[in-house]
């Protein structure tokens, strides 16, 4: 069991849970409210699913040893076209207008997707700068859109979509369930995945084995453009309002930290979808836990620093090893790491 | 000779990895002024023996005595300065520097700690020239040069370092026959000069050329350690498989007429890349097995690149049977049923991160798109049988291919592009690596596979392999076709001249 | 002070460094407009686009050359823009500063090159005030004393303890500070005030009813909010109601701007006080341009009209509002 | 006689004449010597970065922290100063900060085998806090030393001048590219980038060259902060926000490989021009609201690269 890839990303889940709890004992109390569920557990899924959504995106697009910088600008656009679209539209409370506007919204982001799939697979260049163009173009297109302003929407439909409640849980935990799905049958009961990992792993064999490795960056750019408009409509709609310069921001670097932590490698290859979700949620009930137990906002971010490294210190085998060994002998010839047969 | 204490002895030494015991209890010696030829199958533990002794891995238990002196080495660098020069089995260079630096990078000459490039480029060049009787541009990246000059890069890089002990893993892998007698009289050279040499290599002629000691392991056992001259081929080969086999003898001699149709597969006419190599026509029938020949840097990997589209041809055209216009890319290439086994294993084949089965359904996956999938059940059933025929160890599907021997990664390669059922089947130094054992099963399965009706275009660099399977061979000299034989005319001697332009 | 002065006064005996506008040789001196160096900090909000729009709007009407360069919220970036108006030989250099320290180099290259500066909207910590002719802006701390001294006077007769939370801008940035500072100044003299909670929410509504939702689940007895701008406590609003409370009844909530949204917000009674801090500074910045090409001595300080607004006064204002 | 792999950096300079040129045309006061020096002066101390950004990167990794390292670096040079301290030690300190910095985190991907990334990322909150816990506010140097270096005008012929920094990063430059090419180090570097594994196998002392590597990295970040502080005389929590992107950038732009073992000192320093002269160009411009700054850098940009490319052919990137 200690060697499932998903045991240390949950044991620190649970030791963050736990310290919760200890800490402030109702932590896990949910209770029913209005008809919907309500605890800090419910807060950490709906406030986690924007993160957890554009995180599965991302991780397609780390294995096969990318990057997609943009997405924070992608969840600018998505929420701010989407808004105004609806503060456009006449009859603001009508639900096909609502339907337009997450239309008209993830087209957008999926050519923005596109967009990225074509610098990195058409034109070659590499995928940090290539997409670091759309993540500071892209904050400005959003900005165009809202005007440098916050467009505030008051349509009850679309509120639904990241304040509203299916079955006593947000609704948006519903839409992470479903990409996730969508996503793990896509890349585990298709042979995409197995194409993604290959590409990741060594373009230039993958190539010399047929597989269209172009198509494959296309496919997982656009998915990942199509997460982060996802992302972006929920959390635009949240808060009822689109903020172009603010929303997503930072969002990428998130999404990058939930996809290491959930035990896939920048390096491309293999890929873990679950880990990231798990990644994910690691981040943000960390960030709850933070607001909850009251650390000052000057020290936040030196709390933040270490537990991610300490996360990952549990997660690095030399790191165990090295424990272990400080324990047992003195002396333990460190295994030097070879990744290849020589 | 039981006077001279050997400079380097290991004892007991056992190495586990997760799932594989790769060594268990191996002894090994060598002495000074000796070559000692380290045999087994593949996946027996020979690359595992000496990565421990050079620090790749740690060792689980056993001792080795450096000079009568119980030494613990931990990296590859205390090998280094404890004496140990290594030429690794893949050739592990740097492919993005010079090849110059890749030879002394670490020991570059230096003046007040400023790096002489000058004298370095000279020094190389020199190196090259006296030692592996190669000409190149030593400024330009290795990345440039093929996997063969890197190999010899690699060995020029190994002599270089004065060293007590050299260790050379499968070196002559993909060098031809100039290049090894080469190579030889160098080792011979430095043997004389009291080096101790460890070598490893699957052809047991240049086994019995060379060496004046082996070692034999199998399965990661220590079978045990025999003068050259006391152990007869035959034994050699039953000790090393564990049974006795009367190999090379029994490959079916089918001659080539009643396989070969008349139908044409393929047809080449003035066909070539400039810089790469110049145009060339070539017919290659139905169930003919077409076998290149040339020395190093002839052109004939090229020349199959450029049939498989990995590289693009700007003159000549190629036209095949039933095709439905030109070829592109490697992916029109296979949707055309045609195959490339790439001699790059490391850098073209293989996919680390990925098992052994998905390594092996993986062209066939993709030939059949994303939503197409194979089964699960399919899958395990391809691996299986695949690991059968070719006697992949260990018979783990689900192993990382990065883990498993450099042999067996070979024959996974071939697994994966046999599963296609191309119509023409272009091998590249298709049993580099290879035992003895396997090589003749490759060997009969490529003639089987063309009484079928499979054409294959055959490379290697091994002439009698060559020439024992091919209807037809294809003389190559610097990047030119030179000359065309068929039937009777294919000897040994009417090669060789062909090859060597008299 | 929203009505201005159109006359286009360009005089033509500007100050000697106009003549060096070499470029525009067949524009007569009379002609010439006034080229007017712009350097904002970014678009963060609708409050910072509120002003820039000002600045454009007003410096069009006045007919003045606007060169705007948008700094991205980066000090850097603003000096490097600084830099390029001197290039550019501008007439006067006008900017609202990051930050209020580390300007001195650069303004004395302006001065140097005989630019003259007007800050707006933040001041700078320079010792040497010869460095800009005036400032023109809001004082973040006296927003901050404004929030307090409303709280204390409306809960001077509390017994009990009253619990305030406080959402604060991005750590570290001057109206966070500022505002933080001179509501805890004010809030001291009364030991019945307490902070429980203070948390950043990144001037953001997304943030600020993130954090509000963790307080709301971390305190149970909540009886004011103070956020450091009406975003925050818009989306405080949100996660209030989410908890079943009613803002502005169950939870008083105070806070700083005065976007229309707010004033909406304030009008329905859920934000209960808000401190305005005006971003309509361009008729005022043109006035004072023209001053100063016309070589006359500014006062140092020149402060914004600014008003305090409770549900009541908001809801008559908020037709008025137009950002 | 010139060298394939020297294209990149030819059309890179190219296109950097280009821009510059076409500024020249569109703005008036834009084709002078000291637009190119002020070029210099305003990014001495993204320049700085970028050189060691360069190293991380050329040895396969990444350096997140380099903009929050400056931060810091501001903020403990300030802090320090005002408390009285002379400079002559508090650059010195603040400089074997950021190389104990560095080392510390390339000490953790090296023995632990974590990505760089995350450990830069952490590294990069961390600093970034620290600066926070010194002071939440701005901290203003008045110290004389440091006020003479920031405001010293290293006068050039015809009225042009230069900064104290602009020396400073130009030996930096002088110094990256001497390391890079005639070191020991910095061929290793080129090693490591290229293959881990090789490097190992060939008894190259990877775990010494990659601490190195983000020790010297942490060195160029505070002195890049030294720079900054005689830039802004002020320490600051939220100075060189995302530095670490303009660095990455400038960087790519100067044809460094982001999978490692390719790139040049020589690129990076026009890496570093070229995003000053977008820069440059929009200040001119001069009419551009805030977004369209964003969306015309980013096309800047990617018309950039894109020429980068079409000029350079196919063998901008290698076949591996
Ligand atoms: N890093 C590793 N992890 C797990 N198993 C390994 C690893 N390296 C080698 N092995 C296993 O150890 C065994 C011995 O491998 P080794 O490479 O030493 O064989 P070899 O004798 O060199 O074979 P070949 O002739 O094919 O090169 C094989 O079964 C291989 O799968
Ligand atoms: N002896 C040599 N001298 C100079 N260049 C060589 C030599 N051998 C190989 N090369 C270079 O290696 C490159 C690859 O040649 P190619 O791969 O076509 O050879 P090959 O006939 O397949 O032989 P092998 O695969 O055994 O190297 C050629 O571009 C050539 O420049
Ligand atoms: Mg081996
Ligand atoms: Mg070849």
């Amino acid at each position: 069991m200690l060697k499932h890839h998903l045991f240390w990303p949950l044991t620190v889940l649970g030791a963050l849970l736990l310290f919760n709890l200890l800490y402030a004992p109702d932590f896990f109390s949910i209770i029913m409210r209005d008809g919907h569920l309500y605890g800090s557990l419910i807060d950490i899924l709906n406030f986690g699913s924007p993160l957890i959504i554009v995180a599965i995106g991302m991780t397609l697009v780390i294995a096969t040893k990318g990057i997609d910088l943009s997405v924070g600008s992608v969840v600018a656009i998505s929420g701010a076209i989407a808004c105004l679209t609806i503060s456009q539209g006449d009859g603001q409370n009508a639900v096909s207008l609502v339907f337009i506007a997450i239309g008209i919204a993830l087209v957008l982001s999926i050519i923005l997707g596109v967009w990225n799939g074509f610098l990195v697979a058409g034109i070659g260049m590499q995928p940090i700068i290539a997409t670091l163009i759309l993540m500071v173009a892209g904050r400005g297109v959003a900005q165009l859109i809202t005007d440098g302003q916050i467009i505030t929407v008051s349509n009850e439909p679309y509120k639904y979509i990241g304040a509203g409640s299916l079955a006593t849980l947000p609704f948006s935990i519903f839409i992470v369930a479903a990409l996730f799905l969508v996503a793990s049958i896509l890349t585990r009961k298709t042979s995409l995945g197995l194409f993604i990992e290959s590409v990741g792993c060594k373009p230039e064999a993958s190539r010399l084995a047929g597989i269209r490795s172009k198509t494959v960056m296309f496919a997982v750019y656009m998915f990942c453009g199509l997460c982060a408009g996802i992302a972006g409509l929920i959390l635009s709609s949240n808060v009822s309002s689109a903020d172009g310069n603010n929303a997503g921001l930072w969002y990428e670097l998130d999404a990058i930290l939930a996809v290491v932590i959930g035990g896939t490698s920048l390096n491309g290859g293999r890929f873990y979808l679950m880990g990231t979700l798990i990644g994910a949620l690691i981040i943000q009930t960390l960030t709850t836990t933070i607001y909850m137990i009251g650390v000052p906002p000057e020290i936040t971010l030196v709390v933040k620093a270490i537990v991610v490294l300490v996360v990952c210190l549990v997660q690095s085998e030399s790191f165990r090893k090295t424990l272990i060994s400080r324990w047992k002998t003195r002396h333990y010839p460190a295994e030097s790491e070879v990744k290849q047969h020589a | 000779m039981n006077n001279i204490r050997p400079i380097l002895q290991m004892t007991g030494i056992h190495k586990q990895f997760p799932g594989v015991k790769a060594l268990s209890g191996v002894n090994f010696r060598l002495f000074p002024g000796e070559v000692h030829a380290l045999m087994g199958e593949n996946g027996a533990g020979k690359s595992t023996l000496i990565k421990v002794l050079t620090g790749v891995y740690s060792i689980d238990q056993g001792t080795v005595d450096l000079a009568q002196k119980t030494i613990k080495i931990n990296s590859p660098q205390d090998a280094q300065s404890a004496g140990i020069s290594t030429v690794y089995q893949e050739v592990n260079l740097c492919l993005n520097l010079s090849v110059a630096e890749n030879v002394y990078i670490g020991r570059e000459p230096r003046r007040f700690g400023r790096i002489l490039w000058k004298e370095m480029y000279r020094n190389a060049e020199e190196l090259l020239k006296k030692r592996m009787n190669l000409e190149i541009d030593v400024t330009q990246p290795l990345h440039t040069y093929s996997v063969a000059v890197q190999q010899l890069i690699a060995i020029a890089r190994a002599l270089s370092i004065s060293a007590k002990v050299l260790i050379l893993d499968e070196p002559t892998s993909s060098l031809d026959r100039g290049e090894v007698v080469q190579l030889f009289s160098v080792m011979t050279r430095l043997k004389s000069e009291g080096l101790a040499i460890l070598f490893v290599t699957h052809f047991l002629d240049q086994v019995y050329d060379i060496s004046d000691r082996i070692t034999i392991l199998r399965n990661g056992e220590f079978i045990g350690e025999y003068m050259a001259k006391e152990l007869p081929r035959i034994e050699l080969v039953s000790k090393m498989i564990g049974k006795d086999l009367h190999l090379l003898e029994e490959i079916p001699n089918i001659s080539s007429g009643e396989r070969v149709k008349d139908e044409v597969l393929l047809q080449a006419a003035n066909f070539g890349k400039r810089g790469s190599i110049e145009p060339i026509d070539l017919t290659i029938h139905r169930g003919e097995i077409v076998g290149l020949a040339g020395l190093l840097g002839s052109g004939r990997t090229e020349l199959a690149r450029l049939i498989f589209a990995a590289d693009r041809a700007d003159s000549g055209e190629i036209k095949l049977s039933g095709s439905k216009g030109a070829i592109q890319t490697p992916r029109h290439a296979i949707d055309q049923s045609i195959a490339f086994c790439s001699e790059n294993r490391k850098a073209e084949g293989i996919i680390d991160d990925l098992t052994v089965r998905e390594n092996i359904i993986l062209a066939l996956q993709a030939t059949q798109g994303w939503f197409k999938t194979i089964s699960r059940k399919r899958q395990d059933e391809i691996a299986d049988q695949y690991i059968r025929t070719l006697n992949i160890n260990p018979p783990n599907p689900e192993h990382l291919i990065k883990n498993l021997s450099g042999g067996n990664q070979q024959k996974v390669l071939l697994a994966r592009w046999l599963l296609t059922q191309p119509k023409l089947l272009i091998l590249d130094e298709p049993t580099r690596g290879i035992d003895i054992g396997a090589k003749a099963e490759i060997q009969r399965l490529v003639l089987s596979l063309a009484q079928k009706g499979m054409s294959v275009l055959f490379i290697s660099s091994e002439l009698e392999e060559v020439l024992r399977v091919s209807d037809r061979i294809v003389v190559l000299r610097d990047r030119r076709k030179v000359q065309e034989m068929i039937g009777d005319d294919i000897s040994q001697k009417n090669v060789m001249t062909a090859i060597a332009g008299g | 002070n929203t009505e201005k002065a159109p006359a286009n006064a360009s005089k033509p005996e500007a100050t000697k460094e106009s003549t060096s506008a070499t470029k525009a040789p067949a524009a007569t001196p009379a002609d010439k407009k006034i080229t007017l160096g712009f350097s904002q900090v970014g678009a963060e909000s609708g409050w910072r686009t509120a002003n820039t729009k000002s600045v454009q709007d007003s410096a069009k009407e006045a007919g003045f050359d606007l060169k705007f360069s948008d700094a991205q919220q980066k000090q850097e970036n603003q000096i490097k823009a600084i830099r390029t108006f001197i290039q550019q030989k501008v007439d006067v250099i006008s900017f609202s500063p990051v930050v209020e320290s580390g300007w001195d180099t650069v303004l004395k290259e302006a001065k140097d090159a005989g630019i003259p500066v007007i800050l707006t909207d933040r001041a700078v910590d320079s010792k040497d005030t010869s460095l800009y002719q005036t400032f023109i802006g809001s004082d973040f701390v006296e927003e901050g004393r404004r929030a307090g001294k409303w709280l204390v006077d409306t809960k001077k007769d509390a017994k009990e303890p009253v619990n305030i939370v406080e959402l604060q801008g991005t750590t570290g940035s001057a109206p966070a500070n500022d505002r933080k500072a001179g509501f805890e100044e004010v809030i001291k003299s009364n030991a019945n005030l307490k902070v429980i909670a203070s948390q950043t929410g990144d001037f953001t509504r997304a943030k600020g009813k993130e954090v509000m939702q963790a307080f709301l689940k971390a305190h149970k007895d909540i009886d004011v909010l103070y956020a450091h701008n009406d975003d925050m406590a818009l989306g405080a609003i949100q996660a209030i109601e989410a908890a079943g409370l009613k803002p502005g009844k169950d939870i008083i909530i105070i806070s700083i701007d005065g976007v229309k949204d707010g004033f909406v917000a304030a009008s329905e009674g859920k934000i209960n006080f808000i401190v305005e801090c005006n971003p309509l500074l361009g008729p005022q910045l043109m006035q004072a341009v023209r001053d100063v090409v016309a070589g006359k001595q500014l006062p140092k300080r020149i402060v914004t009209k600014e008003g305090v607004f409770t549900s009541e006064d908001a809801k008559r204002e908020l037709p008025n509002r137009q950002y | 006689m010139l060298k394939r792999q020297y294209i990149p950096i030819l059309v890179t300079i190219g296109l950097f004449a280009l821009m510059f040129t076409i500024g020249s045309f569109r703005y008036t006061g834009f084709f002078s010597l000291q637009v190119i020096l002020n070029l210099l002066i305003d990014n001495a101390f993204l320049l700085i970065a970028a050189v060691g950004m360069t190293f991380v990167i050329v040895s396969g990794g990444i350096d997140l922290s380099v903009g929050s390292m400056i931060a810091l670096t501001t903020m403990v040079s300030a802090s320090l100063v005002q408390a009285g301290w002379p400079p002559q030690l508090v650059i010195p300190l603040v400089l074997a900060i950021g190389s104990l910095f560095g080392w510390g985190m390339g000490a953790v991907i090296h023995y632990f085998k974590i990505q760089p990334f995350i450990v830069t990322l952490a590294g990069m909150f961390l600093a970034r806090g620290l600066c926070y816990v010194i002071s939440i506010n701005t901290i203003t140097i008045d110290n004389a030393f440091y006020t003479s270096v920031a405001q010293t005008k290293v006068n050039l012929p015809g009225q042009n001048f230069i900064s104290i920094s602009v020396i400073i990063a130009l030996l930096v430059v002088f110094l990256g590219f001497y390391m890079a090419h005639y070191t020991r180090f910095g061929r290793n570097t080129y090693a490591l980038g290229g293959s881990e594994q090789s490097s190992l196998l060939m008894g190259l002392p990877v775990g010494r060259t990659k601490m190195t590597v983000y020790m010297f990295s942490g060195f160029c970040s505070a002195l890049a902060g030294v720079v900054f502080t005689f830039y802004m005389l002020s320490g600051y929590g939220l100075h060189a926000m995302g530095m670490e992107l303009d660095a990455i950038a400038a960087v790519v732009i100067g044809g460094t490989l982001l999978t490692g073992g390719v790139g040049y000192i020589v690129g990076t320093f026009f890496g570093v021009m070229i995003q000053g002269v977008i820069q440059t160009i929009i200040s001119f411009e001069g009419t551009l609201s805030s977004w369209w700054t964003k969306i015309v850098i980013g096309i800047l940009l990617f018309m950039f690269i894109l020429l980068q490319r079409l000029f350079s052919g196919r063998s901008w990137v290698h076949r591996r």
